[in-house]
């Protein structure tokens, strides 16, 4: 009932085309913002902080960088994993060669290196289509898991191979580090997390996303109305490894605290494109929804046999989490291929019309 | 929905906030156990999951816990990764954990600078950072009873021992992450002082079931010994590749965690004269197994599938596990006089602890291990390692135990603790 | 590049023309020998059996396909092949015999894509949806209302072409082709399919678009009726070769036409 | 120049002064070829007949073998358990036709790609609960494979041949010449080649889709277990396995993805070149570099060949 787009009339383009037409829409985002930036730093435990919104922020935008590879541009990827490591490691080098810059500015200049590699393991989808891509981006992912490996001058000729975060500080707060607060670390990534969304959705509604997706859908017809494939599709793989990366950064700065290769393996591209599908391909929101569920699902399933007092050993409560997650990416295939976005336009499109059933 | 999700998990946060309150209550020893029984390593994980939270739930069953208190052991299962083995840590710190054992090198980096921020002591028991038995340097961070760079240099003098290291070329294969990479600073340095080159197989995590061109290079380099810092998948299968390629076998020696019956039943006959290092007793021929058998596995209580499992050597590494932590609790509760501890008081007893041999043969451990003493600066014990070899269907002692090179390995540990707080301008030392 | 623009062409002057183009794939020869001009202003048709080599010569003409040997003149310019980039950014824009519209974008955003080479802002714009970048999306939008307006498509304006019936995804196909202000339309059986009168109103707009823009159109098309009132002049194929080119009564009147459309044994 | 040096000429001295340890290397590369050869060879059969990508197809290789050694386990002859084996095989390829495929005919590659990774973490799920986690030996004695091995003496040196990588060799070939009688002489092996030259025109004719496809996913399960005995025997059976079998795709890329001989030779050519690298070459990289070469190998020739070996070039219509 409250949510009516009925009397808002558009006087003029510019307010059709905005991102959010509806009135409620933007509302609710506000709503949403200040949930995020106001109500769970403050009511939030350091558990559901550190161990469920860090986490979910920083795989949301490996979604959506991914998304923007896959969804938008219909280029599939099993190397984000890797590009998100190129991330880590770039941030992990230059802040110690660079020890003093802000490491803000490093996270995201980071971002530029996974950048540069993506569009190296871009070029052969220039003659490639499908999944054949498929093999070049797990070509990507081996050699550069190989790579954070094998070039010890990478982890600054660490005895164990990691890289570990040292502290840094910024506007005379700790931002990294063991000693940085949880609510710090979740404020930093969330501002980014939103400030780069933002920005994907502007980059997603204007001329180069629209470019990405006549490649998607009809790469031929798009080929003959002057998009060129290439720029096309290296911007999305710079795109989309950009946000790969940063996330990739964040994930050790923010989160983790410390890496080994095995943070970046080929698992994390599979989780990543699991949140992908489940959430939606070609949708930004489908990104953090696909991000939470896959995310939060576990910790609710080990949280389950808990409560209702079942004894399931914690390996059980894996497996069958495995077998929730494969049976899942089936179900949505089968059911919704646009995943869980497409469920929630739907409970909007019913909110919409309520109380009457269309 | 999003909106709800948000909400929803809120709340279940807050709730278990609220458990979180009670649950640090007085009544129990609240042990977090890192456990994977999932992943490419379970069959590591598996039997030294089932060993620590069996010798807990003995005691438990037969002297009511320690001290008087209830342990309660918590599994959160890791599948030896990182990021899970961060958020078992962050999900369970919170109610009373009083020590974390990670059961993996890379969850051990993560957790070693939380350790002090949370006031948590870790204990990696023969793996994770060897320098973080400079306890002035980590006085959060313990590896009782041994490092690996001890256990590398008890190898070594035990080669020489053989016939002289001198002139020899030594292969080293190692699993290629963290772990395996750790003793190679030693290894170098070592070469030098006891006149010995080096050869070196880096198998990664992919090809661990796959190691035939590792092997192909091992025939070309031809080197004297062998040492192996493996896991998991990658025993079996070295072994084998080492026995295809007719290298003798009683010159291929494995460390600690290259040396379980899990490893080398699949091999069997194959796998004959292999040598591996260990530091814990063989067997259940202990008073104490025995109570584990009669108050656990035959009540019922354990995890493992079969009994003949119990007593096998990984079961008994993580019973040995449980062993420090257990020991070290009740020195806590000696040193702060209080029944139930903390994390801080915990890290007391670690630092305090006598594991002497008398103690052990009172806990019915008599031969088990080697005594290790704990103290402010060594948290290590610099226990010594004895060697093993497998006889087609079981793993006989064929050394005493060997100590390790204090001299040469105690610098450079101090170096490497000296390396790793280079960069962490705030952090806390201790003066002992 | 190219020294004239479609401006400098004079109504009547030849637009493009194509020598002697000849096609092959393989072991198959699709074109043969086939060589005709088009005039701007004009509309004209290529007609021919099914396997003429119909569709191959539209795809040679905007760069699709490479011939093997021949040229191509557009815009006085004389080339060996034609790129699609050039093709498109020279103003050649065209529909497809089997619609090929983005399906998972909405009318309107197929209709803006059809604008892609008319929009230049840089990345930096386009990140942050702002000055000139938004001052460009909305200049272009009014400019797609016109063609939505013309194309009579306003009450599909936001739905996704996915879901139209076949008829409107032929328009919206149209209103696509439209949106570059091509100065040369390839259109590739836009009446396939069609009911009566779904073909009239299609008819309509296609001489509203020759007559109101002055585009210069090419099509393919299988209906002689509609053909044969359409089209300024005709090109006839048949097995890759060019069996009649002329006027539509000339065409009709054509021995070897009426023989290749009845089946006389070559 | 002493880099130069190592890259061009030193191996090859080695090479001629230990013609040996050449032969053995050449043996090595030649069995672990024929083993990607199998796992491809369970790829080409799905996507020939069904143009599914199955990426589960490593993991199949697992369950089969988890599923072998499991029966015996519990106590049943090798020779039931293998029979129990293919049944269950089979159980699986009828399940995934019913469950899945059915409901995403006509879906984009993409799509059904996706949906055999969805497959592939089931199963995984699936394995672990049932089986447990921990590695398990396979039971090559008791199915009657050969264990010991040859030692040819030649050119001064010696050339170790394993009888269970003679044997498999031997299955792999018995297999692939079994299938190829199949597809040619058998009612469904000609249904099987219309559904895959056109699924329509064999619907029209009247052959079963759901039948075929059930059929083929058995088929790719039967090689599924031979792969996993012959690599269980040579390791354990365990999940690191499913990681190793991802080394299919490059096979395929190099092979072709319709072709039985493409991914026959696909495998021997990755199986040679990764091992003759590795040992020669890889030594200047800092080792290792068998995780990455084939993909790398695959990716290059990706960009010169993109239809594959075999495959025929493709033409494009709008």
């Amino acid at each position: 009932m409250f949510y009516r787009e009925a009397g808002q009339y558009k006087t003029s383009y510019k307010a059709d085309q905005a991102i959010f037409p509806i009135f409620q829409d933007r509302m609710a985002i506000v709503f949403y913002l200040l949930v995020a930036f106001v109500a769970i730093p403050y009511f939030g435990s350091d558990f559901f902080i550190t161990s469920m919104m860090i986490p979910f922020l920083i795989f949301s935008l490996a979604a959506i960088g991914l998304n923007i590879l896959v969804g938008y541009t219909g280029q599939i990827s099993l190397g984000t994993g890797a590009f998100m490591g190129v991330g880590a490691y770039a941030c992990y080098k230059m802040t110690s060669i660079f020890p003093d810059v802000n490491i803000i500015i490093l996270i995201i200049s980071s971002g530029i290196f996974s950048a540069a590699v993506g569009m190296i393991f871009g070029l052969p989808s220039l003659r490639i289509k499908g999944f054949y891509l498929v093999v070049t981006t797990l070509a990507a992912q081996f050699f550069l898991e190989w790579c954070f490996i094998r070039v010890p001058w990478l982890y600054n000729y660490n005895d164990s191979g990691a890289i570990e975060v040292p502290q840094r500080e910024a506007l005379g707060v700790i931002v990294t580090g063991a000693s940085a607060t949880p609510t710090t670390r979740y404020l930093i990534v969330l501002a980014i997390v939103v400030a780069m969304t933002w920005v994907a959705s502007n980059i997603i509604h204007g001329r180069i996303g629209r470019s990405w997706m006549m490649i998607r859908d009809m790469d031929i017809a798009a080929e003959l109305m002057g998009i060129r494939p290439l720029y096309a599709k290296l911007s999305a793989f710079a795109v989309s490894s950009f946000y790969c990366g940063v996330a990739g950064a964040m994930m050790v700065f923010f989160w983790l605290g410390a890496a080994e290769v095995e943070s970046f393996d080929v698992n994390h591209s599979f989780l990543i494109l699991f949140m992908v599908v489940i959430g939606g391909l070609g949708s930004l929101v489908g990104s953090f929804l696909g991000a939470a569920f896959i995310w939060i699902l576990p910790v609710i399933l080990r949280a389950i046999p808990d409560t209702i007092g079942l004894d399931i050993n914690a390996a059980t409560v894996e497996h069958i989490n495995f077998m929730i997650i494969g049976g899942l990416i089936i179900f949505f295939l089968i059911v919704e291929p646009h995943g869980l976005a497409r469920l929630w336009a739907l409970a909007k499109q019913k909110l919409r019309v309520w109380p009457f059933p269309y | 929905m999003f909106k709800k999700l948000i909400l929803g998990t809120a709340a279940v946060a807050m709730l278990s906030g609220a458990q979180m309150m009670s649950a640090s209550a007085e009544d129990m020893h609240y042990v977090p156990s890192l456990s994977y029984r999932t992943g490419p390593f379970a069959g590591g994980g598996i039997p030294v999951a089932n060993g620590f939270s069996d010798y807990m739930n003995m005691l438990n069953a037969r002297d009511g816990g320690i001290g008087g208190v209830k342990i309660v052991v918590e599994e959160c299962e890791t599948g030896y990764n990182s990021q899970k083995g961060v958020e078992c840590y962050e999900s369970t710190k919170g109610k009373g954990a009083l020590v974390y054992n990670p059961m993996s090198t890379g969850i051990t980096l993560q957790l070693v600078p939380k350790a002090p921020v949370d006031e948590i002591p870790v204990l990696s028991m023969g793996y994770g950072l060897s320098a973080t038995a400079i306890g002035e340097k980590f006085p959060w961070g313990f590896n009782y009873p041994t490092t690996y760079w001890n256990q590398l240099s008890s190898i070594l003098k035990y080669i020489d021992s053989k016939g002289g290291i001198k002139g020899k070329k030594i292969g080293f294969i190692y699993l290629d992450v963290g772990y395996g990479k750790e003793p190679i600073p030693l290894l170098d340095k070592l070469a030098t002082s006891m006149g010995f080159t080096t050869a070196k197989f880096p198998v990664g995590v992919k090809e661990m079931q796959s190691q035939s061109s590792h092997w192909l290079n091992v025939r070309k380099e031809r080197p004297d010994w062998m040492i192996m810092w493996g896991w998991g998948a990658m025993n079996s299968t070295a072994i084998k590749e080492a026995a295809k390629i007719k290298y003798p076998l009683d010159h291929f020696i494995g460390n600690w965690w290259s040396g379980a019956d899990a490893d080398l039943r699949p091999v069997g006959e194959v796998g004959k004269g292999y040598v591996a290092a260990n530091f814990s007793g063989i067997g259940t021929d202990f008073p104490a197994l025995q109570d584990v058998l009669k108050h656990v596995v035959d009540a019922g209580k354990s995890q493992v599938k079969d009994k003949s499992l119990v007593g096998d050597v990984l079961y008994n590494r993580g019973l040995f596990n449980a062993v420090i932590v257990a020991e070290a609790i009740a020195a806590a509760q000696k040193a702060t006089g209080k029944k139930a501890i903390t994390g801080a008081d915990m890290r007391v007893g670690l630092e305090t602890f006598d594991l002497s041999a008398a103690r052990l043969k009172e806990l019915g451990l008599e031969g088990f291990a080697a005594p290790v003493k704990a103290s402010c600066s060594d948290h290590e014990g610099a226990g010594s390692v004895f060697l093993q070899q497998w006889n087609g269907s079981a793993w006989e002692k064929i050394s005493d135990a060997i100590a390790p090179m204090n001299d040469v390995v105690r610098p450079l540990l101090e170096e490497a603790a000296d390396k790793y707080t280079a960069d962490k301008p705030d952090w806390k030392t201790q003066s002992c | 590049m190219s020294a004239r623009t479609a401006a400098d062409i004079a109504v009547g002057e030849d637009l493009l023309h194509v020598d002697d183009i000849s096609l092959s794939f393989g072991g198959v020869k699709a074109i043969q020998n086939i060589s005709f001009n088009i005039v701007k202003g004009e509309i004209r048709a290529i007609i021919g059996p099914n396997g003429a080599g119909k569709t191959s010569m539209l795809n040679v003409i905007n760069g699709f396909y490479h011939p093997q040997e021949g040229t191509i003149t557009f815009l006085g310019e004389e080339r060996r092949k034609m790129r699609p980039y050039r093709a498109a950014s020279q103003g050649i824009s065209r529909t497809f015999q089997n619609v090929a519209l983005f399906t998972g974008m909405s009318t309107l955003d197929n209709i803006m894509a059809g604008r892609s080479l008319k929009m230049h802002r840089n990345f930096f714009w386009q990140m942050f949806r702002y000055g000139p970048a938004l001052n460009e999306e909305i200049e272009h939008r009014r400019a797609v209302e016109e063609i939505i307006d013309f194309l009579e498509i306003e009450h599909i304006r936001k739905t996704p072409v996915g879901q139209l019936p076949y008829g409107l995804q032929k328009r919206v196909e149209l209103g696509r082709a439209l949106a570059a202000e091509p100065s040369l339309l390839l259109l590739d059986e836009p009446m396939a399919g069609m009911n009566l009168e779904e073909k009239e109103d299609m008819s309509r707009f296609v001489i509203d678009v020759n007559q109101q823009f002055g585009t210069t159109i090419a099509l393919i098309e299988h209906d002689m009726g509609v053909v044969m009132d359409l089209a300024d002049r005709i090109v006839v194929m048949d097995y890759g070769k060019k069996i009649a080119d002329g006027m539509p009564k000339d065409v009709q009147s054509d021995q070897n036409v009426i023989d290749a459309y009845l089946g006389v044994a070559h | 120049m002493d880099l130069l040096f190592n890259i061009f000429v030193s191996p090859f001295i080695e090479m001629v002064t230990m013609p040996d340890f050449l032969l053995q290397v050449l043996w090595e590369g030649f069995v672990s070829g024929t083993l990607y050869a199998l796992i491809a060879l369970g790829f080409v059969l799905i996507f020939k007949a069904s143009g599914v990508f199955n990426f589960a197809q490593g993991i199949m290789v697992v369950f089969a073998a988890l599923t072998l050694v499991g029966f015996h386990a519990a106590g049943l002859p090798a020779y039931v358990s293998l029979v129990l084996a293919l049944a269950v095989m089979g159980f699986l390829a009828w399940g995934v036709e019913r469950v899945v495929l059915r409901h995403l005919v006509n879906q984009p590659d993409l799509i059904l790609f996706m949906a055999t990774i969805g497959l592939s973490y089931f199963l995984i799920g699936f394995g672990e609960l049932i089986f447990g986690g921990e590695p398990k030996s396979m039971i090559t004695e008791q199915l009657g494979l050969p264990t010991g091995s040859t030692t040819i003496e030649i050119f001064d040196g010696i050339v170790i041949l394993q009888h269970l990588d003679i044997a498999a060799a031997a299955i792999a070939a018995i297999l692939v010449a079994g299938l190829a009688l199949f597809f040619s002489k058998t009612r469904i092996g000609r249904a099987l080649r219309a559904v895959a030259d056109d699924h329509q025109a064999a619907l029209s004719v009247g052959i079963s889709l759901n039948q075929i496809w059930a059929i083929v996913w058995f088929a790719a399960g039967i090689v599924a277990l031979a792969t996993g005995i012959m690599w269980g025997a040579r390791s354990d059976v365990s999940f690191a396995l499913q990681i190793v079998a991802l080394k299919a795709l490059p096979v395929l890329i190099l092979g072709g993805f319709t072709s039985v001989p493409g991914a026959i030779i696909g495998g021997l050519i990755i199986g040679f070149g990764e091992k003759l690298f590795e040992v020669y070459w890889g030594g200047l990289l800092g080792g290792g570099v068998e995780g990455w070469f084939a993909y790398v190998i695959a990716l290059i020739f990706l960009l010169f060949r993109p239809q594959g070996l075999f495959g025929e070039k493709i033409i494009e219509r709008v």
